[in-house]
């Protein structure tokens, strides 16, 4: 197996692109050997359940909890959040086969789907149809769990559609509007 | 030592119905729970003794039913009602419908409820006795145009609070009069989801204040002492999430001080039970009354921890008519303890809430850490109610201990299948500021809006996160094609393949 | 305060590994592991920041190598080492082999674990003091002829103890001379076993006599204090299972003399760090000695709840040179603990060792509760080692409400996949003697004998168990079958999927 | 689904036979009713996770959790614990399928096999081959975790076979020796 991963901690401090290639890869006895741009990885890992993993390197012990990140699409995910203590990292899979998706999971410009981050109530619609708006303006807010929150935009751009109005109850991921 | 009840039915749900039955059992004393159809298997219902239920989701059919919850009471027999935090604990009404369903309220006299309950009116009562209260409305305001003269008057910026108010709901900070109309509006419709009554009230907003609130303790037979303070200075959106007990910037005068200012509020008005005596103090150490809160604080187990007394336990002895079993003298603070509240909310998201089911759980544990949680492992957490999942509460001997061991239980909580706010609360308890206990009630928000909490991590966790990834990569695309499993370098394959057996979650 | 370590080593598994690891991380000192090829995805090795494998699964091939481990310390560059107690804990020659090699050794010196490792010799010099010890032989014992003429003179019943002992292993009741020989045999054999010495001594055995026990803390500067009792009465064939602290027999004054008995005996033995003096006190509350243990003994965690010092961060502190942080007179107790010891071991079956996967584990928690714990779910115990699996401990206000929370906390405590004893201690716990205090070290084997735990269960609990089995039944049938499952009246069939989805558990 | 149940607890002190209907079991949307000796049981269940139930019966709220008794074979288990607070209950199944296996588990008179109840290591064998031993006699110490547990006889009878000899590691389930 073979694919890139982009790295970034969460912190936004850094960023960059790596190779990695996995050899020997899943025949039972004998170990998967890891390299990470050609440097083969020196590590001893164990699976402490699906998604979360002992490794140690060089004598230090890290745990390490893997998660597709919410918006991925199931099947293989393209964005992954890796947590080690306090840190975050998202991690983007460069892989052809993910890159198939990856339009569909993170359209930064042109038309864009606003969808709902969680389930709950519209109790307001700020905007309208054909109103411009600027970034981080109001658009809805939805209820849920005894909280009032207000759904910002994204990006800055014309509302062409509003799907949903005051009262309704909706699920997470549901088409709220759309910006273009 | 009066004869206790046999029998308490608990009108609330997640973790703090749990708490109220956890003492409930300690005391020999049966609990009853009531449940909506959505919380047939919640962790509360499991729980008790017994268990009947009274409506559909919403907590307005159910959870605030007065009728049902009397209902339940009488045909389950209990003899008194815990009413917890939220929902009815604070309704005079309900109070009321108690007694005359000849069943014990758990709580103060509806007469003090009133009183508290309106906030306005606990201001002009503690005005009136000559204490220090925060310059503002006395009376509701109904008008837009009233509480923008008001709020010309005393000077932006100003705080509209909900009168019947709570939690930070129905509660807006106002810096210009151009924000007051959006302001006024939310927190009108908010107090009124949240309360079932819309007015709000004006408040002047003191300038990085701090959130100080005095623990109450009072008998039947006129006994009444404080027991510490809290510093819930720590707050986001104007909604506690991290307390303290004792406050870094209290002395043991001020203690005193403001222990007798809350004591003397309480006799005000004949105060029974607990409650707590909210305060803000200034950077010059002034303080000034802000409310009454006439129930059990979400925070009450700092102070149980410091003083080594069980709040809950004194209530249901207060309310069988025990007399106080500590006088002032005996309180003794020992140590320091901090709260943080788990929410199921997503900090990458604006904190929206995270409803969801809950594949994996696992509490931190060990010296001087106590967890009071309403979920388990396998909960879906529904989408109806407040998104707090537990309580994680520390015990240090000083507070920079008291900081570690919070520091420490948080990098052992776990927490799968939805979002939490424990990331969030990893890296504040990191922040030297917060380290130093440098608190205001706009600390968090000044963080957030920065992104001063989030630092850089140290290079060679990047190698980990890779080869995690590369490694959960390969156990997806072999799960997918369903043949074996990579195996690391320590680990023989037949264990591996037990473990993994174990391990089928859905992602969610 | 001198300059703590910047890393330890610790040089043990399980639960108490991973208990001093949580006092370095709360004390921003790194924590190294070593492990045994079993342990690769042991606890302490996940929670340690660093890990080095140390050999193969026997204790004698990896945590008792003394090679391995010190090699191990100079490769992570450790500056100190702690041992936990068990394995090299009490060993002499380790703690010599530290200070060779540079490294601190948490504990005492070398001299004072030589000279209280021997029970007899510790014995000669308590005698010497002219201080109370149980009637018995001053040296080792070699040959059974010995022994059976010792054992006439003082009368029996007597005990045969290992003199490296500890823990109950080499130990032996010998009731008749009938019985001595077999004795002597077994406790020769598990001595060697568990401690690679033979040797054995006897002693008088008093009638129902009470164990408790005096803990001490001393600094490098001279400063040594006794931090109140712990009562250890509660045992199985001669092995701690339940303690507390307070001890219900012991008063003020009595607890004040032993208390400075023990110190007295520390001061013989220029003891430093902490240690324990154990005693035996007969009905007519007499004390006798009866042995130091040179280490931080298992049920530490009672007198950390009651005295409010926490002894893992105390020990280290000790070690780095500090001098004691409180004197005699702070030394406050307040309310009451009491410690359970959860073990991997099956009642019904004459509480055999149940090594295996941990298929489930849910912990109590909330007020008073604390959970020291070496164990999580997807772990398979291994049977290499001892099977404690945590250690429960609680906090009340007194004994009473202390055994109330202990009931509530068992109430909660789940694990599945292995046996355990958590049913055997909800039993014990609700034994009218055991909550009247009435113990004795042969209680509980009298208990069992007489099987008088086990008591009826209310009649309509029959009808639960039968639906709760025909409810797995069908369950079992219909996986087995592959087709779907009978719905109960108030959960929905979607919610019902859901959740099973989540908890496909092998059996096992 | 048709079946009688010994029920016993674990206190000795009662023991009745009941025979346990279940209807309409397993049709999605529709409830199983569950008969006891003819009576239809009221009840309110729901499944916490497999082997663990929350039933409500009149109002009072239990939690009960099932296992088969560790001597049980897998496929279908013909004796089950039921744990219910701090009471445990045997539950014996008199369900014709699974009386096919009651011989093999629970076999009372004629030989026995003296099975080893854990993994681990025979430090001692106390009986040898033809020797006569009474009830509760030692037959062999076994050394797990650290304890030396001495195995007795759960009948009195003759040893006729010894599989095992001092020394040898062990595991759970293995022959020890036979009792006839």
């Amino acid at each position: 197996m073979n694919f890139e991963l982009e790295l970034r901690d969460d912190s936004r401090t850094s960023q960059h692109t790596l190779k990695v290639e996995a050899s020997a890869e899943g025949q039972p006895g004998r170990e998967t050997q890891f390299f990470i741009d050609g440097k083969p990885l020196e590590a001893d890992w164990a699976e402490i359940r699906p998604g979360h993993y002992s490794i140690l390197i060089d004598g230090q012990s890290y745990e390490a909890r893997v998660q597709p990140t919410s918006d991925s699409r199931p099947g293989q995910p393209e964005t992954w959040v890796v947590t080690i203590a306090e840190y975050d990292f998202q991690v983007k899979v460069r892989d052809p086969r993910a890159r198939r998706f990856a339009g569909q999971a993170l359209a930064h410009d042109g038309p864009l789907e606003v969808l709902a981050p969680m389930p709950g109530k519209i109790v307001r619609v700020l905007v309208g149809r054909d109103e411009e708006v600027v970034q981080d303006q109001g658009l809805v807010v939805i209820e849920a769990m005894k909280m009032q929150n207000e759904l910002r935009a994204p990006r800055p751009g014309r509302v062409t559609e509003v799907h949903v109005k005051e009262g309704i109850g909706i699920e997470a991921g549901a088409r709220l509007l759309r910006l273009e | 030592m009066s004869i206790l009840f046999k029998k308490i039915l608990v009108a609330n749900r997640g973790e703090i119905a749990v708490r109220v039955m956890r003492a409930c059992r300690e005391m020999g004393i049966r609990s009853v729970a009531v449940f909506s159809e959505v919380d047939r298997k919640a962790l509360h219902v499991r729980y008790a003794d017994e268990a009947l239920a009274i409506g559909p989701a919403p907590a307005i059919e159910s959870y605030l039913r007065v009728d049902r919850i009397i209902d339940a009471a009488r045909r389950s027999g209990a003899e008194a009602i815990h009413p917890g935090y939220g929902f009815l604990a604070e309704s005079a009404d309900f109070a009321r419908a108690c007694s005359d369903a000849g069943i014990v309220f758990i709580g103060p006299s509806p007469e003090a409820m009133e009183l508290m309950g309106s906030k306005t009116a606990a201001r002009r009562l503690v005005m009136k006795a000559g204490l220090p209260v925060i310059p503002g409305t006395e009376a509701n305001l109904e008008s837009i145009e009233d509480v923008a003269r008001v709020a010309r008057e005393i000077g932006y910026p100003v705080m509209l609070k909900a009168s019947a108010g709570g939690g930070g709901k129905g509660l807006r900070m106002v810096p210009t009069e151009a924000d007051l109309e959006s302001a006024w509006r939310n927190a009108r419709s908010e107090a009124q989801n949240a309360f079932d009554d819309p007015s709000v009230y004006l408040e002047k907003r003191l300038e990085r204040p701090r959130h100080v609130e005095i623990q109450l303790l009072g008998d039947a037979h006129g006994n009444l002492i404080y027991l510490g303070e809290r510093e819930c200075s720590l707050q986001r959106r104007h909604q506690k999430i991290l307390e303290e007990c004792p406050s870094p910037m209290l002395d043991p005068e001020l203690r005193r001080r403001m222990g007798e200012t809350a004591v003397r509020i309480g006799k005000l008005a004949c105060y029974t039970n607990a409650g707590t005596a909210e305060f803000l103090v200034d950077q010059e150490r002034n303080f000034f009354f802000l409310e009454m809160n006439a129930r059990l604080q979400v925070e009450h187990p700092v102070t149980e921890l410091v003083v080594g007394i069980d709040l809950v336990k004194e209530q249901i002895h207060i309310a069988a008519g025990d007399r106080l079993a500590w006088q002032q003298q005996d309180v003794r603070l020992r140590g320091a303890a901090i709260e943080a509240r788990i929410y199921a909310e997503d900090p990458a998201r604006d904190f929206f809430p995270s409803p969801g089911l809950i594949t994996r759980l696992s509490i931190p544990s060990g010296p001087g850490v106590r967890n009071d949680s309403g979920v388990y492992e396998g909960w879906r957490v529904p989408l109806e109610y407040d998104p707090l999942l537990a309580k994680l509460v520390v015990w240090g001997t000083d507070r920079s201990q008291a900081v570690a061991s919070m520091q420490r239980a948080l990098s052992e909580y776990e927490v799968a299948g939805l979002q939490t706010n424990l990331q969030f609360f990893r890296q504040l308890l990191a922040h030297p500021e917060f380290v130093g206990g440098q608190l205001d009630t706009s600390f968090i928000d000044r963080m957030l809006a920065g992104r001063t909490l989030k630092i850089a991590p140290p290079t060679e966790l990047g190698r980990v996160a890779i080869l995690a990834v590369a490694l959960e990569m390969s156990r997806w695309a072999q799960q997918h094609r369903g043949d074996a499993r990579p195996n690391g370098r320590a680990s023989r394959w037949k264990a591996e393949g037990r473990v993994e057996e174990l391990n089928h979650w859905p992602r969610s």
